[in-house]
Parts: structure tokens; C-alpha cells; sequence
């Protein structure tokens, strides 16, 4: 999940990294008494948020008073604006570049920093690769002294000075099962080094270890998920279903994302129009197939869906059962196209029979199949 | 011969009493996998099919000898039952739970590099040397044994794609399923050197995805390394750009995670690209794999 | 450093293991009012408490007021009781043995486990090894739960209620640099399981990141520490340097153990008898071998002493420039012969010789003439 | 031949701007020890005595390319400096500090193991093959080029020995300090199987102390692998018993920590025991070693 900018500097606080004063503004009243300049930073998920006119500086409180509705007002990439934070302005010396992210290739938590940050940091990565550096942290032995000297040493920075940062970032990292923690810019300021903005990402897949840190970061951000998740997000984030919607008008449930994506590529190849990726995951039973199905009934454009399934630890008769079961409770919602073969096949495509869903081994020509009822619908 | 497993492969499974677990623990042992263990704590002294359960698996490696461990146990405790595996020294690891904590997967891999441990996965259906062994999940059905090396990171992918090269005669040395990622405990560049060292491995085919850097390694390992054929289907060329990660994303990994950009590298690196299933054993026959 | 049971104990309250409800007695008035029957337990450093009576169960208030002055009178194995904890009886089902210790062979954090535990233990351990289970935790890794749970089996204890104790004493390894923590018993009462003993002791060598805790604990066993140690062994332990009290009239100052070790098997081969083991350790200098021969000015028994050096990495010049300092201050304390040799002997020997002070090359030779010497002064 | 440094061996030294380190690398220097590196953070781009100065470890290694470390820094900073080493993967380090904390030692061999580098002490004089490479404080004149293999946990033990050794005309292939303890990166079973490995060494000294059970296990080691005469010293016959640590220290070491039953275990595994260094040549000369 990824945090709002407020949320990650409470983290950073926790953990003794140096922020700007800051106030969450909630009503005109709490920008009185600050102190000018403040900069008003739109609070919202989605970046680019300097390009897109969401950060303003504000010289005065009048300037503030004019500035904070038309921020609550605006919408950045689609998100719209349910919260401004006011900063204290800081006169910057140098903008650094700090982060610590999973790291797939090495398999380690990296950092990666750079004495060139701020806006354009991927134009340095890209232009002077050699001015960033990545260090990639063992993960059982944790961050260790030499590591910190080295990227002082490389940013020109005192040992002392950085050394809090980074400890930090490395326990954010540990102890929220954060991925990604992004300080752009980390600002030399003449009251020292801070972290003006504040990137946190955490991993869904620990949740179950920071149930009440995920559930109060959630509460927190429901005002802002109702607006842009359509009703099938909701649903599919509830039950935990992966679902990205997409413009088209065919309906696509598969039991793995690579069958998922290969079934996509052939219905664009066949000339349809995909509604929606959906795919059940690992642990695909028949609950989770009636569930997905569901999801997808939320969008009136489908009417036709195409179940690719190819089953190796997913049995195929779970798998029929699921869509029988959504098929009793809504008879005509959908026309259906099941690809069954696998683990349980037979057994499944004989329930798939006393239902009269079509079903076929074949995955191109049930994809064809799919595309046609999908052309027919639309007429 | 194949890569991995073989008919000397002693297997000990984790989770072998949960319902997924004593599935698929039966279907290997149909198969004829040669199952010597099962841990499940608690069940210690009891039995499953024969085979007997123990509540830690030093004591199932004391006692059977396993060289190979499969684990069925949920997300959460994979991380323990991997490293209780990792400290015996059993030097192959299937790890099929999907969900698993990234932090998780990353001690897990460091501690099963330094004890010498290679993992395969987690989130996937393991490995399957036709009517040799079966560690794993795939369905059997869908593979027989012949001399095509067969990697993939999508399970149900390998599964389509063994099928109607199945369908057509041309079966498989040993089929590799390296997980969804997005950490893996074995890349898709290490297996294609296994199957470049296996002297009954005629040829090799790789299945990508979108996304992530893993199809590029392979593709910088075959250039340099051109010792057999490959043939990639990379999938996801219609799929929307992932989510960007924040600015580390881009500096890590660049803008080579595209499909196309996977495709381009892979045809620099002399692999045929096929973009449909059907297409594989085509080009495999036209390199002179036969049936 | 030992800690007192008590100490001990405060500290694993701290980290949430169970002990019996305690009072530090410190005077007759804390003995009113406890709920009786009550265990009474001098606090000292010397094991074998238990076999030389200084643990008494008292059945209620008249006989804990006789048995305490006795037990504050008492000396065990010669340190003088200061301090007595007043515990709370408890009903014993049964007695475990728990402890983890730094092990010098695997290098690694070692748990050591029976379910026999109690006074026996080192009886169960030389008659039937196989009640004991040795457990190694990697170091980098830390304990997990798989190795909780092996423990658990192996005792016949449920993991939950075993899981506080094992992780107690691994996070007081790691927080304080404890070389050991023992719990014998570790006692299942009808109160669940407690620890009914604590012995805990903590690695000297880390006392720079415990300062504060050191001093703390130090302070509190101040008044302990006078009473047995004599006035050389105080300069020692104050200057940290290592020096043992033996029984004869031959001072000794080595530059290593190794070759201290042989230097006494010398002295008792050609039939003297050492006053002391004392050794500079590592990083001699000429302050530290001026400060040795202080510490062995305080017994005043000896009036011949042997300094045995040997130099790699100890230069022989700043040892004779300590020595001189010394003889420069005290200029008839001693005789002295001194065996010099290695890295800059030349150098110290000419220094000596300005001082007139004995010395040679040849260790064998050196110390029959220091046993000379001291049978001399002896006569 | 020599073990574990010869004439190919390249010396990173940690800690040579302290006044220690600056002394011994000086003296090493001078011997013909092939010091490339040297590191003191916020010394980079310095020099010693011609040897280029780095601030860590990674950018000395890239460009000096070093094997071996010695590390001269304080007790503090140990398990830091180590650490530094072992992640760049150089096979061998010597450690000279005494009084680095228990539990940074097990720290440090944990990750050296996992890493493949192999400690030498801590508190150690270091390694010296005489006539070749002085990895270490040795002083120098107490030894010369020779036949047999020397291995002490005392350092100035060793001094003591290599001395009477060389005055009688008897040399050394190379004399390893093991360190002080109560930790070792290397124990004496280990570098008494480096000698037996090598085709030089035609026998072994090996010098103990009261204490421990390592001279149990060299003992263990020798009687099952009688390959070359082994000469034992076991100091400490007249030491004062070692303060027990509470039970556990009787449980994980039982009574076998005492000299003589030291003495005792090396007798019956065939290795001659001297009660002074002069009876070593003596013993040396019996087996057949010559001037």
C-alpha cells in the first residue's frame, strides 16, 4: 500500500528523521498563525505532483486562504484532492537524493542516493549514471557502519549527519515490511539535512503482521478510494482478487497471470476487446471463482466473459463449481466461454455440462469463440 | 538426463497433512517421486501413505536422508519452514506458496546462499522431469519426456505451452516453473545454463512475462553463451504499463521492462520469438528437434 | 561481569520472563507482611548457594526474623552476604534446566535444555547426556521459531509457553552482551512456568556500550566487591589490568598469557613459588607495565619480582621505559630480573642497564635467578 | 611451501595511520611483505610509505586487489572493520585486536564462514612464513626458513619456541598465531591439517595452554589422521583452575579443560609432549628433523 506524503513523514518522525514543521489543514482557520512562506502540497497517491501544479508556494496568508480550495479542488492524474498539508518553507543549499527499495535483481534491500536530487533524478540516472550510487544492504546482516561511511564519502556528506537517515530508512524497512522508502529531495538546509518530501510504499503480501498500522493508514485514505476505484475495484480489494480494469467489453477471468496476459495478447490478436484483467492467484478455489465472476458482473459494458483456466495446483472441478455457483444465483447475466483443461478436467467440464456453459480445451479457439459472442452483444 | 531431479531425488514435504499439501503429496507419489519425509509439527510419529511424518526436519533428514524438500505451507510460515530446511544443508527447495512477504523472501535467499540451499520460487509449480520425477504441481497429463529444456515464470504458461509441444511429439527434458516473483530463488538465465550443461538438453525454450529486468539477463547470458537454440514467447505485449514504483523504480530498472523491449533483446541475442503456443513446436521442428 | 540473582532478575522482568514475586530485604521491617511461606536468599556471586545453607525456606514471620541476621552474618565460599531477596514459596511440579551461552567451539549463541533440571544437573549431564539438548542459533540469523519449537518437544512443554523464555534470553544476549543466562530450575508451578533462579553473567570486553548499565550494577555491588578483593586486585580491576592472586613470595608480570602460563611452570619447576599471575594483555605500553609492578607493590609479601617479556607486538622499549618509571619512583621496592627479548630489545636493555636492573636474554636462566633472589629475601 | 600466505600474497592493512598499525606495517614493509592497500576513513587519496590510502575497503580491493587483510584497528571497531573485509571477498584476515566483545566475534565468523573467508584470531600476532611473507608482529629474528610447521594459541609462546627452534638450526615453513581467545576464526585442528596438507612440513609444533578443549580436538584430528609427527606444549600445569561459569560451563565443557588432561589426550593420539621449549628441538632432531 502506498502511503499519502503526511502519513509517511509520521513514520519519519517516529523514527528521528528531521521534517519540516508542518500542519494538516483541514479548515481555512488552521492556516492562520503559520509562518510564512508555507508551501501547500496536495495530498495524494499519484506523482508528478510538482508538474501538475499540487505543490504551491504561498507568501502570506492571503495567498493561502486563495490557494488551499483551489488545491481541494483539483484532481492529479484522476485522484482528487481530500487533503493539503501546509509546510514551512526552507531555503535549500543542495538537493540530495536518498531511497531504499527491494531490489529484485540483487535480492537485497538497495539504497540508492545521489548528491544531484530533486526533480530531474531519472534524467541524472539517465545522462550520469556514475553520479548514483546503489549499495545493496545483506539482509540478514543488516546496515552496517562501513556501508553508511561509504555513501557519506560518495555524497560528501558528514558521517553523523546521514548516518540517522539511513538508520532509519533501514528500520522503516524492517520493522513495516516497507518496499520502497523515497526521500526527494533530501534538502540541505541551513537548519541541516531534511526530508522534504516522502515516498513510502508497504507490502501488501505482510499485512498480517501490521494489521492496525494497514487498517489506520486505510481509514485514513477512504475518502480518497471511493472516488476513483469503480465498484468492481472495490470489490476485487475486499476479497483480495488481483482486477485492473480496462476499456473493452469482454469480461477475462484466468487462474495465473501469465495464462492471464497470453489470453489478453490473443484477444487483441482476435480483434476483441478485453473489459478487465482478473486472476485468482495461488490459492484459486471455488469461492474465489464465484467472487471474481462477481467482480466482473459490477461493469454493465460486459456481457460475455471468457474463463481461461489450466489447472496445476488449481483443480478443475473446484473451478466449476465456483462458476455454477454464480451461475444459479445469476442465470443470464453473462455469456460464458470456459477453457478447461488440467488437473480434474473431466471432472469439471462435466459439471460445466449440466450448467450448458460451453467450455473447450483449446485456448485459441475458445478465445474465438469468446470474441464472437462478444461482437454478437454488441450489435 | 535433466537438470535438478532425477530418479535419485529423495523428496521431504512440508505441509504434507493440509489439504493442498496431502493433494498434491499423492499425486507425486502416483507419479512415482520418491517421497521419504513429511513434517508437519505436531503430527510427529504419525504416517501419510506410508510415509513417515516427523516435527522437525532435522530429525526427518537424520532419519530419511532427503535431498530435496517441497514446502506447501501457508504464506506466513514460509519463512520459517525455509530457513528450518536451509539449516539442514538439503540443497534443493521448491517453495510453491504464493503471497510470501517480500522481506521474508529476501532472508530466506541470503540465508539459503550462504548454506548452499537453491530455491526454486516461491509462487510456483516447481520442476517436473517427465516420467523421471515430479516436484511440483504441474499436471502430468500435459509433458513427456524428451530433449526440450522448458522454463517459464508463469505456471499455467509452461502448462499450455508443454501441451502442444506434447500435442506434437516433442517432449521435455525437465520443465522449470521459476514463480511469479516478483523475488525468485532461482532467475531465468540460471536455468537456461543448467539446460546448456545438460548433454540430453537439445534446445530451450523460455516463457516471460512483462515487467522486471529477468528476461534481459537471459538474454545478455545466451548472447555471450550461444551454445544451444532457444525459442522465448514473452506474454503481456497487450497489458497495460505496470504502476510506477516512485522514481526508484525508473532508476533501477530503466525502461527495458516493456514486452516489446524483452522481445527485441531476446531476437539480438539470436533467440527465435514465438507469440503463440502453437508456434513453439513449429520452430523447434524447423531447428531439428524432432518428435 | 556477575550480576546478583536479583539483578538478574530485574532484568528478565524487563524482558517479560515470569519470576516469583520477590522483595530485596533490607531490613527487618520488609519482612512483615509477605505472604508467607517465604524463601530467603543471600545474594552473592559464588554458586553452591543452595548446598552451603544460604538459601533458607522460612514458614512465617518469626522465622524469617531469625534467619535473616543469620543469613546477612554468613560468608559464602569467603564473600560476606549483603543482601537478602525475600520470594515467595512456590509449589514445584516439576524442574527444568534452561540456558544459553556464548559456545567457543560452534562460535555460536548455544541454548542447553533438560527437562531434568535443579541442583543434578551436572550429574544428568555426565550420566545421561542424552536429557540434554545443545541447540546453536546462527548469529546473523537470530532464534526462530522452528528452533523454539524443536526445544518445545524435546521438553514436552507447549511452544507458547516456552516461546517467552527463549525469546527473553536471546534478546538479553543480544541487547547486553551476555556470555551467559541461565535458569536452573526453570520450575512449572501451578502458577505456569517460572524462573525460580537467574545467573547471568555479562562479557567485560562490551562494556563500552553498556556503560551505564555496568556502572549501575557495579554500584549496587559495591560494598560486595571491597570485602574480598585485595587492595591489588582493586588497582587491577580499576586499571583493567589482568592479575590473579596466588599463594608464594615471587612477583611475576608477563607481556602474554601464554607465555605468563609457562613463566610459572618455570618458577615452580626450579622450586619457587609465585605470589601472583599478572599479565599486560595486547596493547602494552610503557603506562601499563608501570602500573603492573604498582599493583604487585601492594602485596607485601613479595620482594623479588620476575618480569618475563617477550616482544611481537609489544616494543621492548616502552617496557623498559615502564620499568625504569617505576624503579625511578620506588627505587628499593623490588628486585627485579627482567627476561627481554623480540621487537626492539636492544634498545629496552641499554635502558635498563642505566637503572642497573638485571636482565638477559634466555627465560630459563632469568627465572632460576629470580627464584635465587627470592629465596634469598625469604631467609 | 608454506601455508595459507607465500610470496604471491597482497596485504590490505586496516588501521595504518594508528600508531600501532603505522609500527608493524612499517616492520612488515621491511621484511618484503607485499602491502598494496591501506584504509583509514577519511584518509583516501593519501599515501604510506608509497602505498596508496583508501576510505573503504570495496574501492581498495577494486583497485589494488588484495588477499589478505590485517586489521590494527580498536577493539570497538572491529567487528565493523571486519565485516568490511569479508563482504569483498578476501580469502584470508587477520585480526591482532585483543578484547573484541563475544558476541561481534560470533557476528563476524558467521558471515566470514557464509562468505568463504577465513579469520585468523582475534588477538593474535598474525602468521609469518619465514623468509617469504610476515602477515603480522611476529619479531622476525626469532625465526628462519625451515621444515616445520608451528602453530600457537600464546603468542609469545611462539616467540619463545621459534627461538630455541632457530638457535638450534631447526626452521619453519610458517608459524601461525591462533589468537588468544576465548573465540577463534581458526582453531588448531585446522591449521594442524594446513600442515598436513603440506609437502614441505615434515612435522608439527604445537603449542596449548590450560583452558578450553581445542587441544582436545587437535588431539581428535591427529589420532585419526597420523600423517606427520606432531611435537605438543601444553602450558598452565601450575595455573590456578579457571573460575567455573555456572553449570553450563561444566555441561559444554565437562572436566577435560585442564593441562593434564590435555597431555593425557595428545599421548594417546601419539604426539610427543615437552614440558620446555628446549626439549623441542631435542624431540625435532630424535624424529629426524635436521639442522
Amino acid at each position: 500500500m502506498r502511503l499519502l506524503e503526511y502519513q509517511a513523514k509520521n513514520l519519519f518522525r517516529q523514527h528521528g528523521i528531521p521534517v519540516p514543521r508542518s500542519v494538516l489543514v483541514s479548515s481555512m482557520a488552521d492556516l492562520r498563525g503559520l509562518q510564512y512562506p508555507q508551501v501547500l502540497k496536495a495530498q495524494v497517491l499519484t506523482g508528478g505532483r510538482g508538474k501538475a501544479g499540487a505543490i504551491q508556494v504561498v507568501k502570506d496568508y492571503a495567498e493561502a486562504a486563495s490557494t488551499y480550495p483551489q488545491l481541494l479542488g483539483m484532481k492529479v492524474k484522476n485522484e482528487s484532492v481530500h487533503a493539503v498539508l501546509a509546510e514551512q518553507k526552507q531555503g535549500i543549499l543542495q538537493e540530495y537524493y536518498l531511497s531504499l527499495l527491494i531490489d529484485k535483481v540483487s535480492a537485497a534491500p538497495l539504497f540508492v542516493a545521489s548528491a544531484f536530487g530533486g526533480m530531474d533524478i531519472e534524467e541524472v540516472s539517465r545522462e550520469a549514471p556514475q553520479k548514483i550510487l546503489k549499495l545493496a544492504i545483506d539482509p540478514l546482516l543488516g546496515l552496517q557502519s562501513f556501508e553508511i561511511r561509504k555513501l557519506a564519502f560518495f555524497l560528501g556528506l558528514p558521517e553523523k549527519d546521514l548516518t540517522p537517515f539511513m538508520q532509519a530508512l533501514f528500520e522503516i524497512y524492517q520493522a513495516y515490511d516497507a518496499t520502497l522508502i523515497e526521500i526527494n529531495p533530501l534538502a540541505h538546509t541551513e537548519a541541516g539535512l531534511l526530508a522534504l518530501d516522502a515516498k513510502l510504499v508497504l507490502d501488501d503480501k505482510a499485512r498480517f503482521r501490521h494489521e492496525d498500522l494497514f487498517t489506520q493508514l486505510e481509514l485514513e485514505q477512504k475518502q480518497n478510494d471511493g472516488e476513483y476505484l469503480d465498484s468492481s475495484q472495490k470489490l476485487a480489494k475486499e476479497w483480495e482478487i488481483t482486477y485492473v480494469p480496462l476499456t473493452g467489453d469482454l469480461g477475462l477471468v484466468s487462474d495465473g497471470a501469465g495464462t492471464g496476459m497470453f489470453t489478453l495478447d490473443l484477444i487483441k490478436d482476435a480483434g476483441g476487446f478485453a473489459a478487465n484483467f482478473c486472476e485468482l492467484g495461488g490459492l484459486a478455489n471455488a469461492d474465489r471463482m464465484n467472487k471474481s465472476l462477481e467482480i466482473l458482473a459490477q461493469n454493465p459494458y460486459v456481457k460475455t466473459v471468457m474463463v481461461s483456466l489450466i489447472g496445476g495446483l488449481t483443480r478443475m472441478d473446484d473451478m466449476a463449481e465456483g462458476i455454477s455457483t454464480f451461475v444459479r444465483k445469476h442465470p443470464d447475466r453473462f455469456k460464458l466461454v470456459v477453457r478447461m483443461c488440467g488437473t480434474k478436467a473431466d471432472e469439471g467440464r462435466a459439471i460445466l455440462a449440466e450448467y450448458a456453459i460451453e467450455s473447450g480445451e483449446d485456448l485459441v479457439s475458445e478465445v474465438a469463440r469468446a470474441v464472437e459472442l462478444a461482437r454478437e452483444a454488441a450489435l | 538426463m535433466t537438470i535438478l531431479i532425477d530418479q535419485n531425488t529423495r523428496v521431504l514435504v512440508q505441509g504434507i497433512t493440509g489439504s493442498v499439501g496431502a493433494f498434491q503429496a499423492r499425486i507425486m507419489l502416483e507419479y512415482g517421486t520418491h517421497l521419504v519425509a513429511g513434517v508437519t509439527p505436531g503430527k510427529g510419529g504419525s504416517s501419510f501413505e506410508g510415509i513417515p511424518i516427523f516435527n522437525d526436519v532435522e530429525k526427518a533428514v537424520t532419519e530419511t536422508a532427503p535431498n530435496a524438500a517441497i514446502c506447501f505451507v501457508p504464506a506466513k510460515f514460509v519463512r520459517d519452514a525455509a530457513l528450518e530446511v536451509i539449516q539442514t544443508g538439503i540443497p534443493l527447495m521448491v517453495l510453491t506458496t504464493e503471497g510470501v512477504p517480500e522481506k521474508d523472501m529476501l532472508e530466506v535467499l541470503a540465508y539459503a546462499r550462504s548454506k548452499g540451499t537453491r530455491i526454486v520460487g516461491p509462487d510456483t509449480p516447481g520442476i517436473i522431469s517427465p516420467g523421471i520425477c515430479k516436484l511440483g504441481v504441474h499436471p502430468a497429463m500435459m509433458f513427456q519426456r524428451g530433449t526440450v529444456g522448458l522454463v517459464s515464470k508463469s505456471g499455467a504458461l509452461s502448462y499450455e505451452v508443454g501441451r502442444v509441444m506434447t500435442e506434437a511429439g516433442i517432449g521435455q527434458t525437465t520443465v522449470v516453473g521459476i514463480g511469479g516473483g516478483p523475488i525468485w530463488g532461482s532467475r531465468q538465465a540460471e536455468i537456461v545454463r543448467m539446460f546448456f550443461a545438460d548433454p540430453e538438453t537439445q534446445a530451450v525454450v523460455m516463457l516471460g512475462e512483462v515487467g522486471g529486468r529477468m528476461e534481459l539477463e537471459a538474454a545478455e547470458y545466451i548472447k555471450t553463451h550461444p551454445e544451444k537454440p532457444v525459442i522465448a514467447m514473452i506474454v503481456g505485449r497487450s497489458a497495460p504499463e505496470g504502476a510506477q514504483m516512485g522514481h526508484a523504480g525508473a532508476i533501477i530498472e530503466g525502461h527495458e521492462g516493456t514486452a516489446q523491449g524483452k522481445i527485441d533483446a531476446l531476437k539480438a541475442a539470436g533467440v527465435l520469438v514465438a507469440t503463440k503456443p502453437r508456434e513453439i513446436p513449429e520452430l523447434l521442428r524447423e531447428i531439428g528437434i524432432k518428435a
